[in-house]
């Protein structure tokens, strides 16, 4: 079985869709959808095998000297994730093949949505560490092109690069938890971790770990505080949101946390921060969907809010919670990808996405109402639906944890009972309502437009009137791939009455209440909002960014001034400091004071030379600081002759006078010297002068006091006439010993005479860059 | 007096620093002149300060004399002043045509936000 | 032996030499004087060294090294003066008020190529 | 600024100064000079002449003018380094051979192409730089 | 002994003198300049071949013997840094045909260029620390002519910021060695490292070390040294920015490496944590002040001091696999950093400016170059897989082993921020909605153009899809530099 | 070598003058006032430099010093040559 041709596959065909586009631009979707609906229909029949416990694990190397494999790992886990993403990505791609029809640009669309198709497929099924955070950079990435679709827009952009920088924070994040779950336990593999639960918990790395793949997590299914990018998203086209924001992307930071779950999960830890986290998500969800107007925004807040209440499911950590979790993931994936394509559907056959304007449209749209009502009730868990299924799971876990008593449920109850409500307010107002102005005059959409949601709400209502196989070779494997027990389950629509029937008709009868006078309660909450809660996350992370860059740039504007005299003012404080640090730090402070053989007519000259050093640097003439220039410069020759350096002190005499020449006739075309500095900024400069050359005087002064071994250079005066011929022992090893050396001094004199030629030569043209 | 030389160093450093953080492209290639020839004078000291006759093999002998300075950094500050002439003039071409092109010898009328 | 005397006093004279000459730019009152002083002494106290040295470290080689020097020294002392004091005149560089004749009066007629552009 | 005395010195000094710092070229090796300095020494020659008269002038009267002279002494201190390479030696390693008593090798090869880069270098240099203040004339 | 080693320099030098002569036609000038870059590529990968399987090649200049004379050493560092700058050299050169005007490539830039690999080739091989200097020389000349060539303002400025600096690290540079010939009185690297580290007192050398790390960092743009860079790269062609982005940092952190695993190894509680604050502050503020700009170039420039750190951070952490990280980093910035000045030449090309609130549109007139882009900014931003995904990885696995969490967590941190400036141009300059007409956005772009930086981007690809050979290899160079007694061996002989 | 060496001893006299001469050189060169004063002293200090380096003969008994003095006496005066001919186009300027 080789796993990596599923994937190996989208990703071909995701490099073929702009090619296909242009051959087929009609039949696209169709043409695209036929490869994910074949896989699906593939991994249906794994499905079989994988329900009698298969597991099936493949590894390629990629960089085995890091450790690092390409492997992939389909367990029931993965099938779930896989199935859901060929279904409704099939879907999406059909439902897209008519939606994005008059868009340009679109065979980047789908090449675009099949590498997301790919990647996320290629996340569920990896069995490595790495590779599952390459593909999850990758959905990042392609959900990131997706997004800004519509990139001539301000706010597409603006949504986009939100998204992109949330969930890349993540990202880090994830992966500075791997590299440490690697670190503690010695491998990237999934199947190896799977035995390394006690060396991990009990590593010291253990809360790290969890704080930094939680926070991977969390980014990517937009928990609170990083839920705002996900309504922000909705500025995507909407075959976009049905597919990533429903089912797939959003679900992988709870895939990750499902996968991890039996090496990572129940510690106290594990669960308090998880279920925290949950919680406020869900009410944070729920409570904001019940005031947005935009129909995808409100389906957004609700996705939040599902999401919320899976973190918390996985957070309790039961098996009844797991479960839950599972079924609820499946539940939500139905509902909520065929209410985004429905919304999307809407949208463009009305122009409007605004609740309150739409109305009526029960009347031109029926199949598209029928649909929506239909995928509206099993998200407000209605019976007969799965939605009403995976409530009462919830409710059932919920009520049997221990630790946190019955908070949980009671926020639970609330967050669904809002989700009726608005499922209410949105059939209420979408359909049957009274119509405001809309842009356009609605009329049916197309087969391809309603056949996607129609597929997912049917199946909705199927799996919970014939949850056979669905519970045997898919739900089964899943559960049992987080919570490593034989599991059975049985998913039925009547439990009998008991606690958790109470618990529904509770929550249906406050969503109800809610609805019925949600004419009062929700301006009422708006105001409640605008006064406390006027925040505005996606908004403050955009002037976060902004101020972000403002700091930056006046940051850059300090530091990078302009002024090349500070830049190298700073150069050379900050080299003063170093040096004094480091002659600190080695202790090493008794220099030595008599450096050596200085005889009296030496140290007269050097007298002489500081004093034109001194004339040279505060004389107001630059002919004056140039004559006293030369004079340093043959002071210095007298001070290298006498100690026995003659060619050196020819050399200087020579190229000090002809620096003096060309000095002088350079300066033929500049102006004198203005007295540019005050005094304040000259006694600065002096500091730092003084300072730098203070410690420029120490380091020679040290320099004669370490000396570890004898010189090389009695090998020079050795071997120079007998190996190399020659009397002048500098001269052989300038051409001889070190030639090297001489025949790189040449060249560079060689340029700099091209370089010098170049520039007195060149037309004084304005600017000279690329043509 | 043993200290002379590495105070002329320290001088010669301190004026180069000086210079260098002047305002006129003039003084700060002076600058570069100056850190040039200190840093000669600083590699010559380190080199070590010995009472000895030139670097040369006496005729009619194979070897050199017990003590000869030492050649090697003769040899060295030899390349290098050699490699600071050619970017001294280098920067002195570099000074005209600063100065032709933007028509100021002061280093802080020119900065990088300067679009023509 | 004496020739190490004679060498000594040629070293002691032409070394006292340079420093008159020295003493001379520092005392006298203007460039034109001081150039005097600054070409012609100079001139002949290396005069006097290079003597020293040839009688102490008589070789060929030496003789002629020292002679080339002298040689040199004779050809181009005269030149750069010649340019220092010209260049003084056109400055205008004040002549000290004893200095009785001018003969080179603001015109500076063998150049040709030069005018007040 | 030139006048008579400069040109008529400068004819006189040009040839001393080459002829002298093929003096200490040739010596280099045993007695203070070499490459460099000898380099240099003829390139001041020619340096005064332009001083003295002007750059044009002066380049006229050299056989090779200074680009291609660089070129040629660079070209001549690789083929030093290469006539080892052709030994079967490492490059650079030096090549002896005593013709009448004079000891003739690699390295002063390469000591002369140093001296034709430098004067080639120098007289680049300085060429560009004194025609500008020709051109102010 | 092989005078295989020389050729890097050698024929540089050749091609340098046969452009001189040949001056002035440019169709000659094309083939020779770009035929003997495309030499030395050849003779690199030849040497990586050699080295490869034959361990650590040694050339004794004149053959005079090991600490005397001039060493010539490849190791595998070395080598590797040998063919990727040949490489960028080549890649760059080819660029320029179309890019360049007449003028300069007629007279100038083709002889600089490979005088400047000349400089780079010989700084990567030469075991003797002078003769770095030398060829460090060679390297900073060449990039000075090649720089201010040219007439604005902003390049004069530019260029003078850039000599002064260079000018200053040179000094300090040579200052070091003088200091450090003083005390230990060899020059060559090997024996360097076996008196330095037989010696009780090698501490004592501290004062050159610091002088070479700060000569060091002004070359390779560490804070608080970097000015210069965003100073001047913006303003030269972008043919020689992509150039310098590629070697002339580059070849200061070689130096740094090279120095402070082969012989400053005598006080490394002194010395590592100062790298890796070095790396860390270098890194954010590079990263940092790159966001706020608005000017692909500058934006770009200062990208290359934040990758710097990371390599630094590599160095820092003096571990295999921090080294290892730091070459696997420092290879693939080499190639995707170039490739991103690259493009935006092309997109100057393109819009007539740098100027990110002026370009627009590129996405939806120019797919191809967009794709191009996205390649080598990815890889920048360490997104997998390209190579930057890899280079990151490794230093952070590094980093988590050596247990120095703040760097750590700064450079993750850092990765973030340069995905967000790499969006910020993909945003601005490529999603914007075109300001002109989109019917006449049309243009052709030079397939001179075209192929360089596709086929760098290619090797960002394979970089990253197929890294292991890269890896493992990074890892035996690593390997040397930690335990340089091969290198010791190999250049003094056995006797030591 | 015996304690009074002649030769020794008035070298180092004349190395007392010739420093001398250079401190009262450096005097007018720091002082002024015109620029050619100036030149003057920068030329002086060629020969003065001249006169050490010869004297170092005497000191050092080493023949091969001469060859410097050469060379200062054959290449400073280019440098005051092209002060002077800077000084006079300056000059024609204003």
């Amino acid at each position: 079985m080789e796993l990596y041709l599923i994937i190996a596959a989208i990703f071909t065909l995701a490099f073929l869709a702009p090619m296909l586009h242009k051959w087929f631009p009609k039949a696209i979707g169709w043409i695209l959808a036929s490869v994910p609906a074949a896989v699906f229909a593939y991994l249906i029949y794994l499905s079989i095998d994988i329900g009698y416990g298969l597991v099936v694990y493949e590894s390629y190397a990629w960089i085995p000297s890091l450790g690092i494999s390409m492997s992939f790992y389909l367990d029931g886990l993965s099938l779930l994730f896989l199935l859901m993403i060929t279904a409704i990505g099939a879907l999406v791609l059909i439902y897209s093949g008519y939606y994005m029809q008059h868009y340009s640009l679109k065979g980047r669309f789908y090449f675009y949505l099949m590498l997301f198709m790919g990647a996320m497929m290629g996340l569920v099924l990896s069995g490595n560490l790495i590779s599952i955070f390459v593909f999850w950079e990758l959905t990042s990435i392609s959900s990131y092109l997706l997004i800004g679709f519509f990139h001539e827009k301000t706010k597409s952009r603006a949504a986009a690069l939100q998204a992109l920088l949330v969930t890349a924070l993540g990202g880090l994040a994830l992966m500075a938890g791997m590299v440490l779950i690697n670190l503690s336990t010695g491998t990237y593999e999934i199947i190896e971790l799977l035995n390394e639960r006690e060396i991990l918990q009990n590593s010291p790395y253990y809360l790290a770990i969890l704080i930094l793949v939680g926070l991977g997590a969390m980014t990517k299914s937009a928990q609170f505080p990083f839920h705002f990018w996900l309504p922000s998203a909705m500025a995507g086209p909407s075959p976009v949101s049905a597919f990533l924001h429903s089912a797939t992307m959003v679900k992988a930071g709870i895939y990750i946390l499902l996968r991890l779950a039996p090496v990572l999960g129940g510690t106290l830890e594990w669960r308090a921060g998880l279920s925290v986290v949950g919680l406020v998500t869900m009410l944070v969800g729920a409570y904001f969907s019940l005031t947005q107007k935009d129909l995808k925004a409100i389906l957004a807040y609700s996705t939040i809010m599902a999401l919320g209440t899976l973190m918390l499911l996985v957070g309790i950590d039961t098996y009844q919670s797991i479960k839950a979790a599972i079924i609820f993931l499946v539940v939500h994936s139905l509902y909520k990808g065929a209410l985004f394509m429905v919304a999307g559907s809407i949208d463009k056959q009305t122009g409007t996405r605004d609740i309150y304007q739409l109305g009526g449209l029960f009347r031109t749209m029926p199949y598209t109402t029928v649909v929506a009502l239909l995928a509206l009730f099993s998200m407000a868990g209605l019976p007969p639906f799965i939605g009403f299924v995976g409530k009462e799971m919830i409710y059932e876990a919920k009520s049997i944890i221990p630790e946190t008593g019955n908070l949980p449920l009671i926020a639970s109850i609330i967050a669904n009972a809002f989700m009726v409500a608005i499922s209410a307010i949105i059939a209420w107002h979408v359909f049957f309502a009274k119509a405001g102005n809309l842009p356009k005059q609605p009329k049916e959409t197309p087969f391809r437009l309603w056949v996607g949601p129609a597929v997912l709400s049917a199946l909705s209502l199927l799996l919970a009137l014939f949850p056979g196989f669905f519970d045997r070779n898919i739900a089964e494997p899943a559960i049992g791939a987080v919570w490593d027990a034989s599991v059975s389950l049985q998913i039925k629509l009547w439990h009998g009455f008991n606690l958790v029937l109470l618990y529904s008709v509770i929550t249906i009868a406050v969503g109800a209440l809610i609805f019925a006078f949600r004419k009062k309660i929700i301006p009422a909450i708006q105001k409640f909002n605008e006064r406390f809660f006027a925040i505005d996350f996606a908004q403050k992370f955009l002037d976060m960014v902004d101020g972000f860059l403002h700091l930056t740039k006046k940051k850059t504007d300090f530091i990078q001034g302009g002024v090349q005299r500070y830049y190298l003012m700073i150069i050379f404080v900050t080299a003063s400091a170093l040096v004094w640090y480091q002659l600190f730090y080695t202790r090493f402070w008794d220099f030595n004071s008599d450096i050596g053989y200085i005889p009296f007519y030496a140290a007269g000259v050097a007298v002489v030379v500081i004093a034109a050093t001194v004339v040279a640097v505060f004389s107001k003439s630059r002919v004056v600081a140039l004559i006293a220039m030369g004079m340093v410069g043959w002071g210095l020759a007298l001070i290298f002759a006498f100690y026995g350096a003659i060619d050196l002190a020819i050399t200087q005499i020579m190229t000090e006078t002809l620096v003096l020449v060309i000095f002088v006739m350079i300066i033929y075309h500049l102006p004198v010297f203005k007295s540019f500095s005050r005094l304040s900024t000259r006694i600065r400069d002096g500091v730092i002068a003084v300072v730098f050359g203070g410690f420029m005087m120490g380091l020679s002064l040290k320099a004669d006091y370490l000396n570890l071994y004898p010189a090389i250079s009695d090998y020079f005066a050795q071997n120079s006439f007998t190996e190399g011929h020659g009397r002048n022992i500098v001269n052989v090893i300038l051409v001889d010993f070190r030639a090297m050396d001489t025949l790189g001094e040449i060249t560079v004199l060689t340029i700099a005479a091209i370089g010098v030629f170049v520039l007195m030569r060149m037309k004084n043209k304005k600017t000279e860059e690329l043509k | 007096m043993g200290l002379i030389l590495s105070i002329l160093t320290g001088v010669l450093y301190a004026a180069a620093i000086y210079l260098l953080l002047r305002r006129s492209i003039v003084k700060m290639i002076l600058g570069i002149i100056f850190l040039g020839n200190a840093t000669n004078v600083l590699v010559f000291v380190s080199g070590g300060l010995t009472k000895a006759s030139p670097a040369f093999i006496a005729e009619g002998q194979q070897v050199a004399a017990e003590h000869i300075a030492d050649p090697l950094p003769q040899a060295l500050i030899l390349t290098a002043i050699v490699i600071s002439f050619g970017i001294i003039a280098f920067s002195l071409a570099l000074m005209y045509r600063f100065y032709k092109i933007t028509g100021t010898d002061d280093l802080d009328d020119v900065t990088e936000e300067d679009e023509v | 032996m004496i020739v190490e005397w004679i060498a000594a006093v040629l070293i002691i004279a032409g070394a006292f030499l340079m420093m008159i000459a020295a003493l001379g730019i520092v005392r006298f009152r203007d460039v034109y004087l001081r150039l005097h002083a600054a070409t012609k002494a100079p001139s002949l106290a290396s005069l006097l060294l290079i003597a020293g040295i040839v009688l102490q470290f008589f070789s060929l080689p030496v003789l002629i090294k020292g002679l080339l020097i002298v040689l040199f020294i004779f050809i181009t002392a005269p030149i750069s003066s010649h340019m220092i004091s010209r260049v003084g005149h056109l400055m205008h560089v004040r002549q000290d008020e004893r200095t009785h004749r001018d003969e080179l009066p603001e015109q500076d007629d063998d150049d040709q190529n030069i005018g007040p552009s | 600024m030139t006048t008579q005395i400069l040109r008529i010195s400068s004819k006189y000094l040009k040839p001393a100064f080459v002829v002298l710092s093929l003096v200490i070229l040739y010596r280099g090796h045993n007695e203070p000079g070499g490459g460099f300095i000898s380099g240099l020494l003829a390139a001041s020659g020619y340096v005064f002449y332009m001083l003295a008269w002007n750059v044009e002038t002066a380049l006229k009267k050299m056989w090779i003018q200074p680009v291609p002279l660089m070129a040629i002494g660079l070209l001549l201190a690789l083929a030093s380094g290469i006539i080892g390479v052709a030994a079967g030696e490492p490059f650079m390693s030096g090549q002896w051979i005593t013709v009448l008593n004079i000891t003739l090798g690699t390295p002063l090869l390469f000591d002369v192409g140093v001296y034709f880069t430098v004067i080639g270098v120098m007289l680049t240099i300085m060429s560009v730089i004194l025609e500008k203040v020709d051109q102010w004339d | 002994m092989s005078n295989l080693l020389l050729l890097p320099v050698i024929v540089p030098l050749a091609t340098v003198l046969i452009l001189l002569l040949a001056h002035g036609r440019k169709w000659l000038q094309q083939i020779i300049g770009i035929g003997g870059i495309a030499l030395q590529f050849t003779v690199a990968v030849w040497i990586f071949v050699v080295v490869n399987s034959q361990g650590i090649q040694v050339i004794q200049l004149g053959s005079w013997p090991a600490p005397f004379g001039i060493t010539f050493v490849a190791d595998l560092f070395s080598s590797i840094m040998l063919m990727v700058a040949a490489l960028i050299g080549l890649m760059t050169a080819i660029y320029a045909m179309p890019t360049i005007s007449d003028n300069r490539q007629r007279f100038s830039y083709y002889p600089l260029v490979n005088a400047m690999l000349m400089g780079v080739n010989g700084a990567f091989l030469t075991g003797d620390v002078f003769n770095l200097y030398v060829w460090f020389e060679v390297m900073i000349m060449a990039s000075f002519v090649l720089l201010t060539l040219g007439g604005s303002r902003q390049q004069m400025n530019g260029a003078i910021k850039y000599v002064a600096m260079n000018l200053v690290a040179s000094m300090l540079f040579l200052a070091g060695i003088g200091l450090l010939y003083g005390q230990a009185g060899t020059l060559n690297m090997a024996d360097l490292a076996l008196k330095i580290r037989a010696s009780d007192d090698a501490f004592l050398l501290n004062s050159s070390a610091m002088l070479f790390f700060v000569a060091f960092s002004l070359k390779a743009a560490l804070f608080p040294f970097f000015f210069w860079l965003p100073a001047s790269y913006p303003t030269a062609p972008m043919a020689i920015t992509a150039f310098f982005s590629g070697l002339l940092t580059k070849v200061g952190v070689y130096a740094l490496i090279r120095f402070f695993t082969l012989f400053f190894v005598q006080n490394q509680s002194f010395w590592h944590p100062l790298l890796l604050w070095a790396g860390g502050i270098t890194m954010l503020v590079g990263v940092l002040t790159a966001a706020s700009q608005y000017d692909m170039r500058r934006i770009l420039s200062f990208h290359i001091i934040s990758q710097i750190g990371y390599i630094i951070m590599g160095l820092g952490l003096f571990t295999v696999a921090g080294i290892a990280g730091a070459i696997y980093y420092m290879v693939h910035n080499i190639v995707a950093k170039a490739n991103t000045f690259l493009v935006a030449g092309m997109v100057y090309k393109l819009r007539g400016t740098y100027d990110l609130k002026a370009i627009s549109g590129l996405y939806k007139n120019y797919p191809l170059v967009a794709l191009l882009f996205v390649i080598p900014a990815m890889g920048l931003a360490g997104v997998p897989p390209f190579s930057g995904f890899v280079g990151k990885l490794m230093l952070v696995v590094a980093g988590f082993e050596a247990e120095k969490w703040v760097i750590t967590g700064v450079a993750l941190l850092v990765g973030l921020f340069t995905l967000f400036s790499m969006v910020k141009i993909w945003n601005e300059g490529f999603w914007k909605k075109h300001t002109g007409n989109d019917a006449s956005d049309n243009k052709k772009l030079p397939v001179a153009m075209l192929v360089p930086v596709a086929i760098l981007a290619l090797i960002t690809i394979l970089l990253g899809v197929a890294a292991e050979p890269v890896v493992e290899l990074c890892m035996r160079a690593a390997h040397q530099l930690i335990d340089p007694s091969s290198y010791i061996e190999a250049v003094l002989g056995k006797q030591y | 070598m015996n304690d009074f060496n002649i030769i020794r001893t008035a070298a180092y006299i004349a190395f007392g003058f010739l420093l001398l001469a250079l401190v009262f050189v450096f005097y007018r060169l720091a002082k002024g006032p015109s620029l050619p004063d100036r030149l003057v002293a920068l030329d002086l200090t060629a020969y003065i430099a001249i006169g050490m380096i010869l004297t170092l003969v005497f000191i050092s008994g080493q023949t091969r010093y001469i060859d410097v003095a050469l060379i200062i006496a054959l290449i400073v005066f280019i440098g005051s040559v092209a002060v002077a001919k800077f000084l006079k186009r300056r000059f024609y300027d204003r």
